[in-house]
């Protein structure tokens, strides 16, 4: 049991991860357009978490809509 | 089993196209457009994107029957 | 022979629809530019035929170009 | 050692991603601008990638707890 | 057998890549413009895509060269 | 070991392979905008060659970086 629970753990941990990575360059390249400076300004960073946000709920209306379909 | 395990690979993979494309087309970066609005976006555009996957599938299948090289 | 016969008619199927979800998505991001009506406008859908045909004239005309070449 | 390969997969999606990301931000095709300014992006661009990330990784997990729906 | 399947998997790969590139460079939306001609753009298209794939083989095996730390 | 051998070789050799043909499509896409002459132009072969070689620049960049951060 520990080691399915282990397993199932870090499985989830890797998808959030994974998930991570694809929002981070979608984002990136939709609100970062510049390269000449390592701190984010703040309309970088609130750029991109409404991105990610919006996302989200993009995927959350989607999943309904078509569960409504069927 | 198969046959189940085939849809739901065809329903992600719907959900998941039809997620980045009405993200892409209802939701711009900034991100700062009215709410209300994109999430209307959102809706009409997951009907536009499952006409979009009939009438492909039907141009499709249409090619296939008269050109079986294809 | 009878779930031989099954697995690869299952399986040509989902072929062609992963095909499809391919071409959809694809075609929707070239023909698509409003998401203000579920509805499909003639050149739209007009657009989405062309995008698929166009799209399988081009794969036939490489794989022969390619065929010639060796 | 599964947590090892789970470490070594994220390392590497995250080098790919960030290098497509600041090889896209900071060279420009025909690519003869200056080497050594654009050495420099990339090294600027990398920080704000991690920042990115961070920022994304904190707003998704934000959301996660707030919406287990997600 | 293993080398009979490296080559499928690189023709397979270069059939996708060409169709693709020399899609989005001969046919564009809404794709009412001349057939023939454009046929003949994905046959030129091809003949500089080979090059190219020469061109870009030949850079980075003298870069592997120079440099094997890459 | 004649035979780990001759798969150790195939693989290395595969791995360059896949990588030219990304290299390919990703410069094909940001050099070349002409269809009509099969020929590569002087411009389009030195942007071909600049292409691969600024990606792995900052390929190598991002890698280092990243070592500096741990």
């Amino acid at each position: 049991r520990d080691i399915t629970n282990f397993i199932e753990i870090e499985s989830a941990k890797q998808k959030v991860q994974m998930s991570v990575h694809q929002f981070t360059s979608m984002c990136f390249k939709n609100c970062v357009k510049d390269g000449s400076n390592p701190e984010l300004s703040s309309a970088e960073n609130q750029c991109l978490n409404s991105c990610v946000n919006r996302f989200l709920d993009t995927n959350i209306k989607i999943v309904k809509g078509l569960q409504n379909i069927q | 089993q198969i046959q189940q395990d085939l849809a739901v690979a065809n329903a992600t993979e719907l959900v998941n196209q039809a997620t980045e494309n009405c993200f892409n087309l209802c939701m711009k970066a900034p991100y700062n457009e009215n709410l209300a609005e994109s999430n209307q976006c959102v809706e009409t555009c997951l009907g536009k994107y499952m006409r979009s996957w009939n009438a492909i599938s039907q141009a499709y299948v249409q090619r296939l029957q008269n050109t079986p090289d294809v």
